[in-house]
């Protein structure tokens, strides 16, 4: 049972199922939506685990659909890195019950139902994406997250967030078509879809312009979903609007999805073998540098809470796409954890804000202030998460800070070493902001000291987060080792 | 000036793009590699194995029937945009009772003549998918285009009444739920997800499964299609 | 190289119209014109795919009475099969948002819209 | 001789659950000083249980866990770091004692003693760490925990030096990580349980820039200058912080935090061999002189203090840098000697504070007739400053011109001497001024500051006096920085 290989395709199956039938089943009954896809992502998680349990006994596994062979047919893949499916139906879980609350206030009742779907789809969409091994499925199921992502960031009806949604709309379709392009490249040239066998038949092709054109066009538009600093300007607003919840799903793991989709392109390209990336690599670096920096500059000049989250995601990914970059086996061993680990401190904190802005009906810093001793626990979380975020030991954030360090000095470029270490000083100069205002200055509103702490169905997401910021620091060798001999594997050096 | 910049930066990614498409495998070529590997494959075992003459149709449904099951969930996920970026509850929906100028009475009376005839060139479409050019989702798109002509000569009242409000739910999910039924009974009787009888008795068995998924496809995708421009119309 | 171009025609032209189509999205201010460049470039995208998968005196890959080789290839003609559905359906979102964005703010021009925030 | 115990974890967790504690149940002062001062008892005990063995040679050691194979959160115990751990946690419980009193008319003590607690957790956690990533926790760490106590104020000037505090030290902690990666990158190994781990082989380019960035890393919570600008700002903190903080955990954290480099990373071979402490010695010497300089000049009684830790901490560097046994011993003893005459100064400041309301040093005339015991132990503290032998202080400074003489640098005698009389002229006019410069008129009228004020004052007087009197009785504090000597340079 627990190693049955069916479990790869009931963990999109399940969401999938689950998103489309919410409407039938939560029609003009809000409450039974959000159960029932509570219901829904318990399942996966349930089919999660057991996959995770299945690629730490036996290692990278397939599942032919319609047991049709390799190139045939649709491969799902689970490898090392697909384990993200793990924080993917964690987060998952946590936001639909933090939903369960929030939405009833801020979004329209007629909406809900719909709201859950699109949730459930998205997660559907990410889960499909980590899982395939067929480039153009991945292309499907990247749709299908981005549109339910664009719905989400516009379904609270507001005007600033309908704006914010067609900007993102705009982006993403562009960076989609530019995958799609680069998707018919690869197939013109290799006559395949299935990534496994483009990369090994992309070693025999000897026009490269086109190869190279496509890996060029695969990084441009994955660094737009990824949002890396030139290419980010979507992002802020969208995720500064978007609700809460969904914020915490589209900073923590949508964005993940360009990180995750630069990865598998390094996969089939380093699988082939006899490319050089030395470009892409250094523009990578590069970008990562510039994006921690950036984005923690204009972080400091935002006063909206959620504002600052997203501008700090800028930097973060700015961490992890550095970390790629490096091509070390430390620094992409810190990068895929961070991938990991930043979904869980920006879930933390994005929930956390929007426990705040829910009960206090403020959301920027000097209207804030003083509500760390209305809501303690709340405050104590997002602070955990700040602490983390910034990289201070011995939180979640620390190790992989520590790692792509080290991936920079082992790959010969302490420069970016500084760069990131000092950058990560730079974030820490608005979170301090964010705790000062929670905790040390008087209160704006003097009525903010009258408000209770949030509802369970808002704390316990928060503080789960919290805790696992803290876990995953003191336990951080866990996915570390775990991740390790996939990179091992992608990186085709032993011990180097 | 922005636009002289914007096409100053457009040309110049023009280059290396033309240079790239110049050193692809020539245009129309039957030795590319594109031509030689997989498709080859289809091409030639497609018919028998996959159950369907039309090879196309093989390999949306049954090679790759997958990604056709992500693309109706595309589509769904569609509908649930539309729905969530533009519901704003009963009470302030006030669907148009008659079109703001009414149709000629030329239009009407041609719509209505031509109704039940595209409706059977749509059902011939969705049902012919396996051995002619066609399939779900072109019947499909016929039959919505079918709902939409019909709500703009009979009103919006009057053509929703062709789908029930209490199936419409259902039927808007029809697609994916189908492929999900046939992907399941494909685990038990095969063994795999969305895999097909290919034993030589059982041929039946595959050629109906690939019908129930075509009409699956159709009947969603016309109540999808319908749904949302009547979404669209109540916000006008 | 000019000769290699010429024999790939039909892909520079897609690239042409991918082109024209991004400086639509790019320059056009009116939400609704930058939306129809989004559609030119996915057309492009689908001409070339599609072009790709040409085979000189081709026939329609459907076997049964009367099919006779070469036929096309059929993989791209089903790889543009989901593009279509997935670009009516961003099209489907982006009109919604747009009908919304002109309901609230009695406009689609971006410079406006600009301005109004 | 290794022994795995569990007590070197132990440690730093009792007042870590005390904090706990603190947070949960604090807001009844009972509770709150109880919990205080049974997790202040109870780590003086764990730490002085390990005493004996570590004077013995024994070296206690757990593994807590692994973050990646080969890095863990391990402790150690060994001589030098069981010296800074005796220190900090004596004063630990004499500083809860004081600030029970202090703190009694101030807002948010709840918040107060629960990151009190944490920062002593933290420091006690630096002295045990057993390689350089756990040392590295801690140090960032107790920057953070001591940011609500810096700001305790909430004031405008508060958050200021506050916002300086956390640039200064956060710049230093990104740069003592800097170094262990790099430690880590060119040794394969972070630990800090060898006379040094590398070797001239690993390069001069690479050990010099990390020598440079681990020294400038701890140099500036060890306020080496230039790098001093945070301390005189931080003295906005209560008195109670002002003290621990800035006589004992955090700017010792630095101070100990560049023995172990000198010591336990580089070795005191290779960096003869390099040659790269002479520069540092020097930058030490200067500290020395410069800040002394400085703190002539200030009136706010702190201020004064503040510049005056600055000079001293650099006798620690100084002697560390000279790289032979005497000097290093003057430089671990100093540890012990610096903190208790300093704490016993601010302790003094913040009673003179509280019970007269007065912060400038030119408003102090004749408070010795008011409050002649606060004033009896500033003056004790002030001699030992000064060098007079019986006091604390000349132990150090004894043992450093001889350091310097062994090391042939008799220049640094000099600096010694001159370093000795301006201490002499920015304390003794305090002393002159209290005593003898009364206003027409005052009489011996007694208004001692409150017992829990007093009592640790004038306890920690007599240990300045019990340090420099039985500094070669076996068994005292300074037997323990001879262990340790010996470990580092093998004898």
């Amino acid at each position: 049972m627990v190693l049955w290989p069916h479990w790869l395709v009931a963990v999109i199956i399940i969401p999938l199922t689950g998103a489309v039938l919410t409407p039938v089943v939560g029609r003009d009954r809000p409450k039974v939506a959000s159960l029932w896809s509570l219901g829904t992502m318990a399942l996966t998680s349930v089919a999660a685990t057991m996959l995770i349990i299945r690629v730490a006994q036996e290692g990278p596994f397939s599942y032919m659909l319609g047991d049709w062979a390799r190139p045939y047919g649709i491969e799902l893949r689970f490898d090392e890195f697909s384990a993200s499916v793990a924080i993917i139906c964690l987060l998952g879980l946590l936001a639909l019950m933090f939903s369960y609350r929030y939405v009833a206030a801020s979004i329209h009742e007629s909406r809900i139902p719909y709201y859950y779907s699109l949730l459930l789809l998205n997660l559907t969409g990410m889960i499909g994406f980590v899982v395939t091994g067929d480039l153009f499925n991945l292309f499907v199921f990247m749709e299908i997250l981005s549109l339910s992502g664009y719905a989400l960031v516009a379904i609270s009806g507001e005007r600033t967030a309908e704006m914010a949604a067609f900007k993102y709309l705009v982006m993403g379709a562009v960076s989609s078509l530019v995958v799609l392009f680069s998707v018919g490249l690869l197939y013109a040239v290799t006559g395949s879809l299935n990534m496994a066998d483009i990369s090994e038949r992309l070693a025999g092709v000897t026009d490269r312009l086109p190869v190279m054109l496509a890996l060029a066009g695969m990084a441009m538009a994955f660094m737009v979903k990824a949002a890396l600093f030139p290419l980010h300007i979507w992002l802020p607003d969208a995720h500064a609007i978007a609700p809460s919840p969904v914020s915490a799903i589209l900073s923590g793991l949508v964005v993940k999805t360009g990180v995750f989709g630069l990865l598998r392109a390094y996969q089939i390209f380093y699988g082939a073998g006899n490319y050089d990336l030395t470009g892409l690599n250094t523009a990578l670096v590069w970008l990562g540098a510039i994006s921690i920096v950036m984005g923690a500059f204009f972080a400091i000049f935002q006063e909206d809470i959620k504002m600052m989250l997203a501008y700090s995601t800028i930097s973060n990914i700015g961490y992890i796409v550095m970390g790629l970059g490096l091509a070390s086996q430390y620094g992409m061993i810190g990068a895929t954890v961070h991938i990991f680990n930043h979904a869980l401190i920006k879930a933390t904190l994005f929930l956390g804000a929007g426990a705040l802005i829910h009960k206090t009906g403020y959301r920027t810093l000097t209207d804030l202030r003083g509500v760390g001793k209305s809501m303690p626990l709340t405050c104590m979380a997002l602070s955990i998460g700040a602490i983390s975020i910034v990289g201070i030991p011995p939180t979640a954030g620390f190790l992989c800070k520590w790692y792509i360090a080290l991936g920079a000095f082992q790959a010969g470029q302490p420069f970016f070493g500084f760069a990131l270490v000092f950058g990560a000083l730079f974030i820490f100069v608005y979170y301090i902001r964010m705790v000062n205002s929670f905790y040390f200055q008087q209160p704006t509103h003097p009525e903010i000291l009258s408000v209770g702490e949030a509802p369970l169905s808002m704390l316990a997401p928060v503080l789960v987060l919290a805790t696992l910021c803290l876990v995953m620091g003191i336990l951080g060798r866990l996915p570390l080792s775990f991740i390790e001999p996939a990179v091992l594997r992608m990186l085709g050096t032993f011990g180097g | 000036m922005k636009k002289a910049l914007v096409s100053a930066l457009l040309i110049l990614t023009a280059i290396p793009l033309l240079l790239a498409v110049g050193q692809l495998p020539p245009h129309g070529s039957a030795k590319s590699p594109a031509y030689e590997h997989v498709s080859a494959y289809y091409l030639e075992y497609g018919a028998e194995e996959a159950g369907a003459e039309n090879i196309v149709t093989d390999v949306i449904l049954n090679y790759r029937g997958f990604d056709t099951n992500g693309e109706v969930t595309v589509i769904f996920t569609a509908l649930a945009a539309v729905m969530g970026v533009l519901l704003l509850g009963r009470e302030s929906r006030h669907p148009v009772e008659q079109p703001t100028y009414p149709p000629s009475i030329v239009v009407r009376f041609i719509v209505r003549l031509l109704a039940p005839f595209i409706a059977m060139f749509a059902i011939y479409v969705i049902l012919n998918g396996h051995v002619s050019p066609g399939g779900g989702f072109q019947g499909g798109t016929i039959l919505g285009a079918l709902a939409i002509a019909l709500t703009l000569v009979l009103g919006e009242n009057e053509a929703r009444r062709l789908i029930p409000e209490g199936a419409r739910p259902w039927l808007q999910a029809a697609a994916p739920l189908t492929f999900v039924g046939i992907g399941l009974a494909g685990l038990t009787d095969v063994g795999v997800y969305l895999g097909f009888p290919t034993v030589e008795t059982l041929t039946w068995v595959r050629t109906m499964w690939l019908l129930m998924l075509e009409i699956g496809i159709g009947l969603g995708g016309a109540v999808i299609i319908s749904s949302i421009f009547w979404t669209m119309e109540g916000e006008r | 190289m000019i000769n290699a171009l010429w024999n790939n025609l039909d892909y520079a032209a897609s690239i042409v119209l991918f082109l024209i189509g991004l400086y639509a999205v790019i320059a056009k201010d009116n939400l609704i014109k930058k939306f129809m460049g989004l559609n030119i470039m996915e057309t492009a995208i689908f001409a070339f795919i599609v072009a790709l998968g040409v085979v000189d005196g081709g026939d329609a890959p459907i076997m049964g009475e009367g099919a006779r080789a070469p036929f096309t290839n059929p993989i791209p003609q089903a790889l543009i099969l989901t593009g279509i559905v997935v670009a009516v359906s961003t099209t489907a979102l982006a009109l919604s948002l747009v009908i919304r964005i002109h309901k609230q703010c009695g406009t689609i021009e971006a410079d406006e819209l600009r301005e109004l925030e | 001789m290794e022994v795995v115990d569990i007590r070197p974890v132990l440690a730093p967790t009792l007042s870590f659950i005390c904090a706990g504690l603190i947070f949960m149940t604090g807001r009844k002062a009972f509770w709150r000083r109880f919990w205080s001062l049974s997790a202040a008892l109870l780590k003086l005990g764990v730490v002085m249980s390990m005493l004996p063995g570590t004077m013995n040679g024994t070296v206690y050691v757990f593994k807590l866990m692994d973050f990646t194979p080969g890095i863990g959160l391990g402790f150690r115990v060994d001589a030098l770091g069981m010296f800074f751990a005796v220190v900090s946690s004596t004063l630990w419980i004499f500083t809860t004692i004081y600030a029970i009193g202090y703190m009694e008319p101030e807002h948010a003590k709840v918040r107060f003693f629960g990151f009190f607690a944490l920062c002593v957790s933290t420091t006690v956690g630096i002295a045990f760490a057993e390689n350089l990533l756990t040392l590295f926790l801690f140090y960032e760490s107790l920057t953070i925990v001591t940011y609500p106590l810096v700001i305790h104020e909430e004031t405008p000037e508060a958050f200021k030096a506050g916002r300086k505090y956390l640039t200064y030290t956060l710049i230093g902690g990104a740069l003592v990580l800097i170094g262990t990666v790099i430690m880590y990158q060119t040794s394969g190994t972070l630990t800090l349980s060898q006379p040094g781990v590398l070797t001239l082989a690993d390069g001069t380019r690479t050990l010099t820039v990390l020598f440079v960035t681990l020294i400038a890393g701890f140099g500036v919570k060890a306020a080496i200058m230039p790098l001093h600008g945070w301390l005189p700002s931080a003295m906005v903190a209560p008195t109670p912080v002002s003290a621990l903080l800035h006589a004992v955990a955090v700017v010792k954290a630095g101070a100990f935090g560049v023995l172990r480099v000198i010591y336990n990373v580089f070795g005191v071979e290779l960096l003869r061999q390099m040659d790269l402490t002479t520069w540092l010695a020097w930058l030490a010497a200067f500290t020395i002189l410069t800040a002394s300089f400085v703190a002539l000049f200030q009136d706010n009684f702190k201020r004064r203090l503040a510049y005056s830790t600055v000079s001293q901490l650099s006798y620690i560097i100084l002697g560390a840098c000279l790289l032979t046994p005497m000097a290093a011993t003057a430089a671990i003893a100093h540890i012990a000697n610096q903190a208790f005459a300093k704490i016993t100064m601010f302790f003094v400041a913040g009673a003179i504070q509280r019970t007269t309301g007065k912060t400038s040093i030119h408003e102090l005339a004749g408070i010795g007739y008011r409050m002649p015991f606060t004033m009896g132990a500033f003056t004790v503290a002030a001699l030992s400053f000064v060098g007079v032998p019986l006091f604390a202080g000349f132990v150090t400074k004894w043992y450093l011109s001889l350091g310097a003489l062994e090391a042939g640098a008799w220049w640094f005698v000099i600096v010694m001497i001159a370093s000795a009389l301006l201490n002499a002229a920015y304390f003794l006019p305090i002393v002159y001024l209290a005593y003898f410069k009364a206003p027409p008129g005052t009489r011996l009228h007694i208004e001692e500051a409150r017992p829990t004020l007093l009592v640790p004052t004038i306890v920690c007087a007599l240990y300045v006096i019990m340090l420099g009197t039985t500094a070669e009785v076996p068994g005292m504090p300074f037997s323990l920085a001879r262990a340790a000597v010996r470990f580092v340079f093998g004898m």
